[in-house]
């Protein structure tokens, strides 16, 4: 029915007396998601809309059972927030916050490697599982539920191509926003495994972008382990030369970062690959069609 | 945030990376002082942020003050592969017995830290590891563990025994440096060992994470001192992020994957952008006053396309700020104008009830895409 | 046919030109042991009765494909040196090296947790497949191919109670030291596991010592998955009370790691607990008998 | 190790945690004085390796330095729980409004530390733990990661808010000490805050990791600070592992699990073992003398049982080491010899040549404990 958030979702808003936290929070409640605590240092004992905030994590899951974590709090405080809600043993963190030092997220990264805490963004949209629960930011108005799943670098790439589907009728399981920041956590290949994994999901749309070599990690993935039909689009074609890490840089990553590199090599995994926003809708609509046709 | 190369080895210095003697010039007669200080012989080297520099004549050993001024006259004259050129790093020149080359970076496909080092640097790095990845060493570091002693040793083995001494002390160094400033990158490409025996860094590659830069005070100031447009200057002081493009559409977008993607529609239209602009979250009329004043400043603009998904972002308050800002500057471009998302239709309805003479609703996409082609004069397909 | 060192297992040895490491060399090899490199900082290029030696585990790896190793090397290098391994993509890590301060170990353990390299030790006598490969200082003569499992403690009471084995006629699959320090890798917990998944292994020794809560953690694990026959010892019974980590250490580990308590946990997990070495070898063939007559 | 409360509190002060002022008393006198200098009201510590003094007598409220020389004088003699004193910790006495409880230690089950606090201190803390769980706030730390804001804000939001911030900073410095002395164990109960709303340490409990002391000099001093009986002390200088019993079996054997198994297997033939030696991986002569020196010392020893698993020990090395230590020493009482292992059969001949009259073969370990047990007069079943 969906993946990474559900109708099990239980979640603990960080930062939720901010004025980000509290306003997106007012949001996801009014959705339907079941928001069970807040986190603020300091206002522990305090109420947000009749839920309850506490000052850490480890207290709103020992008092509510909150498995899931949404983080609003500053960049600086940020990669310490994930680390807590890591410690206190959420399971899912979704990590709004833009503008984390890399160095931080390393850090992180290196530590969630050991556990078993899954981390969406930073600098993401989040996840939303239409009429079920919104996690984050992706305004709940644009989507439909339905069964294509969606997973985008991209913030407003996931409102655009979710509303050019909703537009055409075509509903979604779950819409990631992976976000776009050098060290993340879910990527491309790991909500593929899980799209491949979720029997609700017919057909995935992978929304990439220039620099880095996701796509063409997605790609490999993909021919590997991915029967499900994917769908992808690349934004960026016409975009100016990304920022890239220097010479060595491209050594590592084995890549170039271009939009014309990824679209060629989703392509040859067997993806359809959209030039366009609305091309993505299209070439879903046709896949659907065959699909159905086929059945 | 790319460090110049001379700014690169002030950090080195500061970290105990030994460097040649330099000074920094910014006129020919300043070139020319220094080499005489060197004893008339020296290294000019071009000063900017992209890297190629040896191929592409950005350094010029010269045997006079008098040479040193001329060629430094052409640097700042000439500019180097399309960078304005302010300034060149004029250093002694050593005695070199072999060149071999060290970096650390940070690998954004696992997250952790990356060391490469080889014995045969001053080549392209990225041609040695295509053609002979053998003599390429690279070392993964987890970013909670840091740098040990094997690390080290891993690294320093392929260098030749000689040097092996001096550059692990620099290599340390530079591991240091790349967490204490928040380097993403650190390269030194030549690392030289000299006749002497000494091991030098001769050129210096610093990326700095943009992030970080609050928490790098010193080096966040560094910011301003690179020769920027005057219009790039502005749009970021306003928070948007702007790159200028060479086609005839201006745009204007909320996120850079949607400002991308509408480069992309244009172009499937026929058009091409003549920049990439991003108002991220906000879309206040200063935000909008000061993206269209950007823009409008590009002469080659014939049509602006906003296109605005939004999410926080309400695209009545668009609407609001689109016509106050009209209001303060002059339109003397059309405005293709999409909104969709957040309070779409408020903003539409705003957008119709002003019946700006300039302004052409669009309700997709596309359509504003298709639009803004034709009225730009490149209508295709 | 056996656990985690056999026919496959090629071994570097960590300080292999130190008086230790050169010793058990020696008569790892003479027992069979496929020892295809060693490792000493600044004596790479060297060789060392024949095997080559490196400065670094990574090159010992990459020119030997080396997949287990064995650490000699002084106690203030040693966490250093299984880190190294671990990085250099090596497997096993058996940790001889006795005198670790345990404030490294934790590190080491924090960071093996999130990877694939598995550690036995340290302060253990290593781990032996009778007839196939010694790594580590367990004296070969005294074991002999079979299919008893044994894990251990205490390093002496492996050759004890081997020794007890081999005398009656029992021969051993795999032996296996896992040190007796307060922070180590493999434990009873972990062999026992692996012995369960090994098809040639019918019955488990497992050997404890008072302290610790390791045998109650056993006897837990027993209880839920284990279906391989388990006689176990524990050391102590007649020991004076062993170190303890004052009043907090208790309340962590929920016992007071008495040999009594400790065998009253096995013994309500199904444990067939002998009192003395020689008891648990005759323990050992009763039960070896019942199930062959039964089969 | 464990440290004596008052090398705790030095080593709290030194990592910035409020003690009460205190003075190390050797003698009535010194207490007396002490007392004196706190305004004739004072607290008497006793200083041993061990807990529960404060229900076993071990602290005394003194009201005049006449009381604390009366009571410092009967601790010094009666000693506590069978620990010898030389030593009381005379300190001032503080007006408390409550007591709490915080500890850090290396938790062995997860090899993470542990932190825990109640707001409850001055209790049995295992007592607190089963009966009342939810009193006790219990926080794991990973080793690399360290002690964290959030950690910190977990464990102090147990306390009352008055006492926090103190708290905090307490909580704070103990992991700092916690891993920069290389402990195991940091214990304060009861931790305390006074009238005037200052946080305090008024215990200290420390346990040093002794693999570490080689890299904690100034801890491994105190190693030899404490009292100790001159056999043990003989003992620990010849690298033995040696602990007093009250049997009349003296045991000698290599490695602690086989040391342990052959007292299990001496009370499997009805005796008891007068000791618990383990001679480690070295068995040469003057090993084996030291140990015979130090188990004959004992009056109560009626015979020795020498039990030897040659692994890396080789048995023929063990049995001239005997027979040379038996040359040296006078064996007053039999001694029963069992060795296995490698080279068992030479040291078995070694043996059997030497025909030494005091010396008992045995072939197996349990043929051995019988015949020790037979030897010491209390042979049971």
């Amino acid at each position: 029915m969906s993946i990474l958030v559900g109708a099990e979702t239980r979640v603990v808003v960080q930062g939720i007396t901010g004025s980000e936290g509290s306003f997106h929070t007012r949001r996801n409640v009014a959705y339907g998601t079941r928001v069970v605590a807040g986190v603020t240092p300091g206002k522990g004992g305090q109420a947000f809309d009749g839920i309850p905030v506490f000052d850490t994590v480890a207290e709103a899951v020992r008092e509510t059972g909150a498995n899931t974590s949404v983080v609003f709090v500053p960049p600086r405080f940020a990669a310490e927030a994930i680390l807590e809600a890591a410690d206190a043993g959420v399971e899912l963190v979704v990590c709004i916050t833009e503008g984390i030092p890399v160095r931080d997220m390393a850090e992180v990264h290196s530590y969630l490697r050991r556990g078993a805490t899954e981390l969406v963004g930073p600098n993401c949209p989040g996840v939303i599982t239409p009429g079920v629960a919104n996690v984050g930011i992706i305004p709940g108005e644009v989507c439909t539920p339905g069964r294509v799943g969606l997973v985008s670098r991209s913030g407003t790439l996931v409102y655009q191509i979710v509303h050019e589907l909703t537009r055409r009728g075509i509903g979604q399981s779950t819409c990631v926003g992976m976000g776009g920041d050098p060290v993340h956590g879910i990527g491309f290949v790991e909500a593929l495994a899980r799209f491949e994994a979720d029997p609700d999901t017919d057909l995935v749309v992978l929304t990439g972008e220039i620099g880095g070599d996701d796509e063409e990690r997605a790609a490999a993935y993909i021919a590997d382990h991915v029967r499900t039909p994917v769908v992808a689009y690349i934004a960026g074609f016409e975009a100016p030369p990304g920022k890239r890490m220097g010479h060595a840089g491209a050594i590592v990553t084995g890549s170039t970062g271009t939009a014309a590199g990824k679209a060629e090599a989703l392509e040859a995994a067997g993806v359809a690959v959209a030039r366009t926003p609305s091309e993505v809708a299209d070439l879903v609509a046709e896949r659907l069609d065959r699909r159905a046709t086929d059945a | 945030m790319d460090l110049y190369e001379h700014m690169g080895k002030d950090l080195f210095r500061a970290h105990g990376i030994p460097v040649p003697q330099g000074v920094v010039a910014r006129s020919p007669e300043e070139a020319a002082e220094a080499t005489r200080r060197f004893g008339g012989a020296a290294v000019v080297k071009v000063q900017v942020q992209a890297g190629g520099r040896g191929k592409g004549g950005g350094v010029a050993l010269v045997d006079s003050p008098d040479e040193a001024a001329r060629r430094t006259a052409r640097m700042l004259a000439e500019g180097f592969a399309g960078h304005p050129v302010d300034r060149v790093l004029v250093e002694e020149r050593l005695p070199i017995e072999r060149e071999l080359y060290a970096s650390f970076l940070l690998d954004r496909s696992s997250g952790d830290y990356v060391g490469l080092a080889t014995a045969e640097g001053g080549v392209e790095i990225e041609a040695l590891a295509a053609e002979r990845p053998g003599a390429l060493r690279r070392v993964r570091i987890d970013p909670m563990l840091g740098l040990r002693p094997y690390h080290l040793r891993e690294l320093t083995g392929v260098f030749p025994p000689s040097a092996r001494e001096g550059a692990a002390a620099i290599v340390r160094c530079l591991f240091s440096l790349l967490r204490e400033a928040d380097a993403t990158l650190v390269e030194v490409n030549p690392l030289v060992e000299l006749v002497d025996g000494r091991v030098v860094a001769l050129d210096a590659k610093v990326t700095i994470d943009d992030n970080a830069l609050v928490r790098q005070p010193d080096l966040a100031a560094l910011r301003d001192r690179f020769p920027i447009d005057e219009v790039e200057r502005r749009a970021r002081q306003a928070g948007l992020q702007y790159v200028k493009l060479d086609g005839r559409v201006g745009i204007i977008g909320n996120g850079a994957g949607l400002v991308m993607a509408t480069l992309d529609v244009v172009a499937r239209y026929g058009a091409r952008a003549a920049n990439f602009l991003d108002v991220g979250g906000g879309a206040s009329a200063d935000t909008m006053a000061t993206s269209l004043e950007v823009i409008l400043s590009d002469p080659a603009v014939r049509v602006v396309l906003i296109n605005i998904f939004g999410g926080i972002t309400r695209c009545d308050v668009v609407a609001r700020g689109v016509l106050e800002a009209l209001g303060r500057i002059e339109a003397t471009v059309p405005i293709v104008l999409r909104l969709d998302g957040t309070n779409a239709e408020e903003g539409r309805r705003i957008i119709a009830e002003a019946a700006h003479p300039r302004i052409v609703s669009a309700p997709t996409m596309d359509e504003a895409a298709a639009q803004a082609a034709r009225l730009a004069g490149e209508a295709g397909p």
